[in-house]
């Protein structure tokens, strides 16, 4: 595969990888934001593997395994566990309205594109005009946990944003070294373990896990 | 980077006569180690609390006569000591120095103690021996401490000569005047006043702080910590605005410390709360460190040329005098009466100091030093009348126990030498002849009338005003104090219940006469004094008074020249007292008898000790007249059926400090106000808090 | 070798006292294992002082002026937490606060947790920083959530979000700095090492490092709870055990802080502007002056000292800003002073908190007459924290305030009004408590002298004579951060 | 040969002349105001004989005064004697004059003032009280405003010394100063309220409420009253001889002008003759004043002196405009 082939995929996958993050803004049901999420996992999985293929950088495959592994499979899979165990409503509430939402995110986007704008003209890297999407993702991802109310939601949120980071690194700089690639995966991995004894923990005290109810430590009188 | 780690003792050998006398420096070192040594080892005795006091306080008394004398030679020879302690940042040891403007406060600092370290072995008696009820029985060890420590502090304060180690010692005595104000702690008042003392000693001593921090920065640059040493900075030259930022900065620091209105607030809190001997020494001593502060920093360290500085100083001085003197008027409680007279003094020795400022920076050598040596005059003498007074005020309330004014009266009957030491104190206080307070006054004015027109206008027109508004204060201030003697000890008792009051115990009344003692002899030879403090002003403006004023000898005090003012206070006094005698013995030919009856009562004839004028009543006449100045609500309720024939009058009033309410309730309302609006920020919904993470990271994208 | 054995440590010691559980001597062996870190960190310190800077496990490790005085100090308050911890929790099991599970979680990750930050000081790979500063998140979220109440739930879920959005920034932020070193340095773990970066930081693409530097402050700013990024830290310090809070705030602020300034040197060199300076004295004043009139309002003895944490680390982050020697200096000493001191405070406010067992201030009163050590260890450790000699705090803002009245004279009146604003509410606040007479509602107790004594200690002889290893290092690192 | 006790003669001679001729100018002023209000006089030597009498009358103290009541007519008779000695009465050559200068004179009046007030307030009476309450209020206005007036007096001789105020005063070209004029006016009026004349205080009133001074000393009989009442006159006496010297000072002995020239005992008699003249007008500028006006009512007097202190201000600050 020559390296123009490459890039065009890649630049396919972070479309899609923006699309799934704008999905995910924009997705009601619960467990529609699931597979939204599996799907963003899938599509960074196989970007770093189109990477790693076209650069011959061997830890990339490492990494897009772990990706698959983790984003694809365990996470949507425990988290659809914890959501059918512990029955939680399975719409959506948000804070901000959707069109609304759906025009910041459109805003964030073009805001990311233009700060990445210099960037791009450094690099030499076939990859480097994603570095927009993957900051645009995290943007997104951030912006998701902000208008959302559910704890659950606030982690798919949470995680979609780790999505964008790691397609950051895969795509900006064609993988952080294996170590910190390592390190980062076992702590989401912790994070995620951490994550579900709290759904526990703010179920058993709070009977729901509306975040509103999480509102009880302010400086407010 | 020179002094690593070791000690450099660059000691004047002191005139020994055959025998090793430590120098002047390293006697009032010893004498701070004394009292570290005294304060570290105090709770070790906690459980024999008699012990401690003895103890403790004779350990105080003779460090103070060992500081005394050392700093009674530094200022006598005029030498300058240093020393280097190997302690303090590696870069920046604590540098010690003492010349004759330390070695002055010194020896103030360490006479009032010494009294005052006396009178507290009988006064904190009355603490442990004090059957529970009235004062309840408490343990003094952490008096005894913090008393130490808050001398201690006082010491080194004078003694710094580097920026960082004055601002501990300067901490270091406010924190131990706060745990000395805070003793009686279950009293919320206390409380009260021990916190606003801290605060704006703090805020006192950030700014003293900042004003170091331009100094150091102009004068050694901050690439190493030579900057911070007082050498450094009285050898570099700052820039005028840098100079003006740094005078006012540090005046405005010391000033809170002092007590100069409109930052006095504290004061009259925290004096009357605090245990008497502590209230003297605060006001006696601590209020002239801070002073000292003002001198060291304006003459030797920035080295003030411009007369505007000197005016600030100068009105300043003014406004104190009188707003302190006018509250002190107004006031029932003995000690915030006292306290609010403190702030008129530190005011009219800031009017000395202003005056001294503005020659200086005009160059009239002459006048300049007469005008600071009237000020070091007036911080001497408000030392021992102020402790004076201070220490009556506590033997009073020791044998009363009362504060309040309107319930004493005729307490010269049943502590008769008490009365005569307070009312050499009130005499004192009042500045009349022969006692000390005139001395200064007298100096003062002297300055006043001699400084020839100014080129600038508006100094001629302040000059008049100032010596006006002195002379008011001087009036207002006898006024004041023959109000306090009247009333507490003259008349007949007012009390509710007919306590026995009896006269204090001897160390409180040998200490009271020692500080009087002090007062008179202060009064009667102002020569001697001012021989003896020569060497400050030539050493801080460049001038000398000595030589004029001891022109004719010790009995003639002729400050600038005979045909322009003399003043003996010696035979002023001889002269009373001969006449005195004369007229008491040749009345007496005539043998007529002394009998007793009861006073006249205008044919009205259950008179009761309650209708007696008592302090309100007395200040009434001011109240009417300067009432615009103060804040004060008068109402007068009758009460019964018919108005024009009341059964009783309910008779309200109050009296507070409009500063208080016009410059720090307004502060404290609006802190509050935007503490309450920051908590707004804080929701408790993690939507918003990531929110603002959000727009912090967006805004330093784009900013950024 | 000694790095390892410093590290390992923990390790073994969080498995062990996982296995320990609530068995009577697992306190015990928490203190020796904290004991033996401290102990080696003293033989690093040694080595590096003799040595000087030392690389050691493939480069994997580097230690230097700046980061041995931290660790040394993170294994110190790690132990003398540990001896804290041991009268302190046996108090809370006995009372039934928590249970034998929560005993075990409690001992071993509060190793696991002193081994993420030693981890990340003595790192030089910025990626494992990064890791090291997520495991200590991860470590301490749920010791947050210890006594399982519904505010100590929501402050541990606040305190994982938000530093976990925050760390995540700062992941960006790493991301964005290896781009930029991999072009310069080449590819590899090479490009993500301290000393590599350092030496070629001249040659760093500034608009990266700038951009890069945004989600650096973003981040670890979030993590030492600058404002507006502080809202975790209140919530998180007040409700769990007070060991945790000590060492939240004595330490884990100080080793963002660290991560954030080893960053900005970075950045510093690479933009050879002094904008990132100028940020964070922004972000430094914001948080000197937000938290101290938040200190006004509080009700919580240990949120109040969380304020006070934030503001206190607005001081060290707005002097790392200020740069200059004297101000980096004045700095990095407050990061020491402070952690010793704050650590103390949230001991005897601990202690307090059990005698009342309550946390509200109201309720809190007479602790002098009540238990002296109590009583005047707060005491004396509100003095120093706010700032009085002979105190070490007092030095640091010292050097700091006349640093800044030379440098920045327009921002001290803003610094000031912070650092005034909070001495009067930590006096306010605390004067009721330490003292008048002893209330009804007071229980006696047995408190963990140590600990509090060795603190003040500290502090006071810093504030009066500071060791000469102490200050060599301190001007060592202030020209590695110049 | 006997020219070194000049001094002390002149010194004998002037307090002589103050403690005798006091008594004499109080019933000057009373005969002179008896004649202008057409009454008939006890004669000019009412005083003597009202002093006198007191003296040999037993004392009857109040059963609470205490010592300080004992103490304080001896001490305000010494101290306002003392001012008698420095004052240039009749001559600038008195030896004594250099113990004290003008604000030294100011404080010696203002401790006879602090004793007489703590006397007022010894016996426990409202009416003592009371006095002693409005005399320092008086005192507290009048006093610095007296200093104002002899400051200006003194900035225009540069010198506080008194007997140097009159020398340069006398010896100088006669100059109209505005600044005197000020200090002039002040000090008249300041004198009018400090030795407790109308409209200030009414010192023949036997209405207790409307006493000041006489209620201060209300309480005291015998010699103690003898001396107080004989210090007052001195007081009369000593405040017109001193606005004599600060404002007419021509006359006085000792300073060599074309007066009163000789140094020596010789230019008494001229001096004695001057000062009785200018006495004698004083009283009747004294009676010309009581009788024209009323007493005030006690809150009206701050006003009265407050005039007096910007007058005097007001002279010092002519002095450094106009001069």
């Amino acid at each position: 595969m020559e390296n123009g082939f490459a890039a065009q995929i890649t630049g396919v996958l972070a479309a899609l990888i923006l699309l799934t993050a704008f999905a995910l803004l924009v997705q009601r049901r619960i467990y529609g934001l699931l597979h939204i999420f599996a799907w963003q996992g899938l599509f960074l999985s196989i970007s770093a593997a189109v990477v790693g293929y076209s650069t011959g950088l061997r830890h990339l495959y490492i990494s897009s395994a772990l990706t698959l592994a983790l984003k694809v499979f365990a996470l949507p899979y425990i988290l659809y566990v914890l959501i059918h165990r512990l029955k939680i409503q399975k719409e959506v509430e948000e804070v901000v309205n959707i069109p609304t939402t759906m025009l910041i995110g459109i805003a964030l986007v073009i805001f990311s594109y233009h700060l990445t704008s210099p960037v791009r003209e450094l690099s030499t890297l076939m990859t480097r005009s994603t570095l927009a999407v993957a900051l645009a993702t995290v943007m997104l991802g951030l912006l998701m946990m902000i208008t959302r109310r559910n704890a659950v939601t606030q982690i798919i949120g949470f995680l979609s944003l780790e999505n964008g980071l790691f397609f950051a690194a895969t795509s900006a700089t064609y993988g952080m070294p294996l170590v910190v690639e390592l390190g980062v995966a076992l702590d989401i991995l912790i994070a995620a373990f951490i994550f579900g004894i709290f759904f526990f923990q703010i179920r058993t005290t709070f009977d729901s896990l509306d975040i509103k109810e999480m509102e009880k430590l302010k400086e407010e009188d | 980077m020179g002094f690593r780690g070791t000690a450099i003792w660059s000691a004047v050998p002191f005139q020994g006569r055959g025998v090793v006398i430590p120098s002047p420096l390293e006697s009032v070192s010893l004498s701070v180690v004394i009292f570290l040594v005294t304060a570290a080892a105090a709770p070790l005795l906690k459980s024999r609390q008699a012990s401690l006091i003895n103890i403790a306080f004779s350990a105080s008394a003779i460090a103070s006569v060992i500081a005394a004398f050392a700093g009674f030679n530094a200022v006598a020879t005029g030498a300058v000591e240093t020393m280097v302690l190997p302690v303090g940042l590696p870069d920046l040891p604590f540098y010690l120095r003492l010349d004759a403007t330390s070695g002055f406060f010194v020896t103030v600092t360490a006479v009032l103690v010494f009294f005052v370290s006396i009178y507290s072995i009988g006064y904190l008696k009355g603490f442990i021996g004090h059957p529970a009820g009235l004062a309840g029985q408490r343990k003094v060890t952490s008096l005894a401490v913090f008393y130490c420590l808050f001398v201690a502090g006082m010491l080194m304060v004078v003694l710094a000569d580097d920026a960082y180690f004055f601002m501990i010692s300067w901490e270091l005595m406010a924190a131990a005047s706060y745990f000395l104000v805070v003793f009686e702690d279950e009293n919320k008042e206390a409380r009260r006043a021990a916190f606003i003392y801290l605060l704006i000693a703090h805020v006192g001593a950030i700014l003293i702080l900042l004003s170091f921090g331009v100094m150091a920065g102009l004068s050694g640059g901050f690439e190493n910590f030579n900057g911070y040493t007082f050498s450094a900075m009285r050898a570099s030259h700052i820039p005028g605005v840098w100079k003006a930022a740094a005078f006012f900065l540090s005046f405005f620091g010391f000033a809170a410390k002092a007590g100069v209105v409109p930052l006095h607030v504290w004061l009259p809190e925290a004096h009357p709360v605090a245990p008497t001997n502590v209230s003297a020494l605060m006001s006696g001593v601590m209020l002239k460190v801070a002073v000292y502060g003002m001198v060291r920093v304006s003459f030797d360290l920035l080295h003030v040329s411009d007369w505007r500085m000197g005016g600030v100083v100068l009105v300043m001085g003014l406004v104190s005098a009188v707003m302190g003197i006018l509250y002190a008027l107004m006031q029932v409680d003995l000690k915030r009466l006292l306290a609010y007279s403190s702030i008129e003094n530190v005011g009219i020795i800031l009017v000395c100091l202003g005056l001294a400022m503005i020659f200086k920076s005009f160059d009239m050598t002459a006048l300049a030093s007469l005008s600071l040596v009237a000020g070091l005059y007036h911080i001497t003498n408000h030392a021992m009348f102020k402790g004076l007074l201070f220490m009556g005020a506590g033997a009073v309330m020791h044998s009363t126990h009362e504060r309040n004014m309107e319930r004493m009266g005729g307490l010269i009957h049943r502590m008769p030498q008490t009365a005569v030491f307070f009312l050499v104190g009130c005499l004192s206080i009042s500045a009349l002849p022969p006692f000390n307070g005139f001395v200064s006054e007298w100096l003062l004015f002297q300055a006043f009338l001699l400084s020839p027109s100014f080129p600038t206008p508006l100094l001629n027109l302040i000059i008049p005003l100032g010596a006006a508004l002195v002379a008011l204060t001087a009036a207002l201030s006898a006024r004041c104090f023959v109000k306090v003697f009247g009333v507490v000890f003259l008349g007949r008792w007012r009390g509710q219940h007919d306590t026995t009051v009896n006269e204090t115990g001897l160390e409180m009344r040998g200490a009271m006469g020692f500080a009087a003692f002090a007062c008179l002899a202060l009064g009667l030879l102002p020569v001697f004094f001012i021989g003896w403090i020569d060497a400050i002003p030539r050493e801080l403006v460049g001038g000398r008074v000595s030589e004029t004023a001891s022109e004719f000898g010790w009995l003639w005090l002729t400050p600038v020249a005979a045909e322009r003012a003399s003043y003996s206070a010696p035979v002023v006094f001889a002269g009373i007292l001969a006449v005195v005698a004369a007229a008491y013995l040749l009345t007496r030919i005539p043998r007529a008898g002394v009998r007793r009856a009861p006073v006249w009562d205008c044919g009205f004839e259950k008179i009761t000790p309650r209708m007696q004028y008592n302090s309100t009543s007395f200040a009434m006449p001011l109240r009417r007249i300067f009432g615009f100045l103060l804040s004060v609500r008068e109402t007068v309720r009758p009460s019964g059926a018919d108005p024009a024939f009341p059964k009783r009058l309910t008779y309200r009033l109050k009296i507070r400090d409009r500063i208080w309410h016009g410059c720090y309730m307004p502060v404290a309302d609006a802190s509050f106000w935007i503490a309450r609006r920051f908590g707004r920020l804080q929701h408790g919904r993690i939507q918003i808090y990531l929110l603002y993470s959000f727009a912090t990271l967006i805004l330093l994208l784009v900013f950024a | 070798m000694t790095i390892q054995i410093l590290l390992g440590v923990n390790i073994i010691g969080a498995a062990v006292l996982a296995f320990l559980g609530d068995r009577r001597l697992a306190p015990e062996v928490n203190i020796l294992c904290s004991a033996a870190t401290f102990i080696s960190s003293v033989f690093l310190a040694t080595g590096v002082y003799v040595n000087g800077p030392m690389l050691s496990g493939g480069g994997f490790f580097f230690v230097d002026s700046f980061n041995v005085y931290l660790a040394v100090l993170t294994a110190f308050v790690s132990m003398t937490t540990a001896i804290f911890s041991r009268r302190y929790m046996r108090y809370e099991r006995r009372h039934g606060r928590i249970g034998r599970a929560g005993m075990r979680f409690y001992h071993a990750m509060f190793q696991l947790f002193i081994f993420a930050m030693l981890l990340a000081l003595l790192t030089n790979n910025v990626g494992v920083l990064w890791i090291a500063m997520e495991l200590a998140t991860l470590s301490t979220v749920l010791l947050v959530s210890l006594y399982r109440t519904p505010s100590a739930v929501e402050a541990a879920w606040k305190y994982f979000i938000l530093c976990g959005v925050g760390i995540a920034q700062a992941l960006f932020g790493t991301v964005l700095l290896y781009f930029a070193a991999e072009r310069v340095v080449g590819e590899g773990t090479g490009a993500l090492l301290w000393t590599n970066l350092n030496a070629v930081a001249g040659r760093l693409e500034p608009t990266v490092l700038s951009l890069a530097f945004v989600f650096f402050m973003v981040g670890y700013g979030t993590k030492v709870g600058l404002v507006p990024l502080h809202n975790w830290l209140p919530d998180a310090h007040s409700e769990g055990p007070t060991p945790i809070s000590a060492v939240l705030s004595g330490l884990l602020l100080n080793v963002a802080l660290y991560a954030l300034v080893r960053c900005k040197v970075l950045v510093d060199g690479a933009t050879g502007s002094h904008k990132a300076g100028y940020i964070m004295m922004v972000f430094g004043l914001v948080s000197i002056i937000v938290p101290a009139f938040s200190l006004l309002r509080q009700k919580d003895i240990k949120r109040l000292f969380a304020y006070s944490s934030i503001e206190h680390m607005g001081i060290a982050t707005f002097a790392f800003g200020l740069g200059g020697p004297v101000a980096t200096f004045g700095a990095l000493l407050h990061m020491l002073v402070h952690s010793l001191t704050k650590s103390a405070i949230f001991f005897t406010a601990g202690h307090a908190s059990q005698m009342h067992s309550t946390q509200d201030m109201s309720d809190i009163k007479g602790l002098i007459r009540g238990n002296p050590l109590v009583g005047w260890g707060l005491m004396f450790g509100v003095m120093a924290i706010a700032g009085m000699p002979p105190f070490g705090v007092f030095t640091s803002e010292f050097l700091i305030l006349t640093a800044a009245m030379k440098d920045a004279p327009f921002l001290t009146p803003f610094f000031l009004l912070g650092v005034v604003v909070a001495f009067a509410a930590l006096f306010r606040k605390v004067m009721p408590m330490v003292f008048g007479a002893v209330p009804g509602n007071q229980r006696p107790l047995r408190p963990s002298h140590i600990p509090v004594i060795v603190h003040m200690v500290l502090v006071l002889i810093l504030g009066l004579y500071l060791p000469l290893f102490l200050s060599q290092w301190f001007h060592m690192a202030v020209d590695l951060l110049q | 040969m006997t020219g070194q006790f000049y001094p002390a003669i002149i010194e004998g001679v002037q307090v002589a002349t103050v403690l005798l001729a006091a008594p004499l100018l109080v019933g000057w002023v009373r005969a002179l105001k008896c004649w202008s209000q057409g009454r008939s006089t006890a004669g000019l030597f009412q005083p003597y004989r009202d002093i006198l009498r007191l003296f040999s009358k037993d004392i009857v103290l109040a059963e609470n005064a205490s010592w300080v009541f004992r103490a304080a007519p001896y001490v305000v008779f010494g101290a306002t004697l003392m001012a008698g000695a420095i004052i240039p009465v009749i001559s600038v050559k008195a030896p004594l004059a250099a113990t004290a200068d003008v604000i030294a004179l100011v404080a010696l009046f203002a401790i006879a003032r602090f004793f007489t007030a703590l006397a007022g307030m010894d016996a426990g009476t409202a009416f003592g009280g009371m006095g002693s309450s409005r005399e320092m209020m008086v005192a507290s206005l009048a006093e610095p405003a007296l200093l104002m007036s002899v400051f200006t007096v003194s900035l225009v001789t540069r010198s506080t010394s008194i007997t140097e105020m009159v020398r340069v005063l006398s010896t100088g070209p006669f100059v109209l100063r505005p600044s005197l004029a000020f200090a002039f006016l002040s000090f008249a009026i300041i004198a009018m309220a400090e030795t407790g004349r109308v409209p200030v205080d009414n010192p023949s009133t036997h209405l207790e409420l409307t006493m000041i001074h006489e209620a201060m000393i209300l309480e005291y009989s015998g010699r103690h009253l003898a001396l107080m009442e004989w210090a007052g006159m001195m007081k009369l006496f000593l405040f017109s001889s001193l606005a004599i010297a600060l404002f007419f000072p021509w006359g006085i002995a000792g300073m060599g002008g074309w007066l009163a020239g000789t140094a020596g005992l010789a230019g008494l008699p001229a001096a004695f003759f001057f000062l009785a003249l200018k006495l004698a007008l004083a009283g009747v500028a004294i009676v010309f004043v009581e009788t024209g006006l009323a007493k005030m009512r006690i809150f009206r007097v701050p006003e009265f002196l407050g005039t007096a202190f910007i007058l005097a201000t007001l002279g010092m600050l002519s002095y450094f405009m106009l001069e």
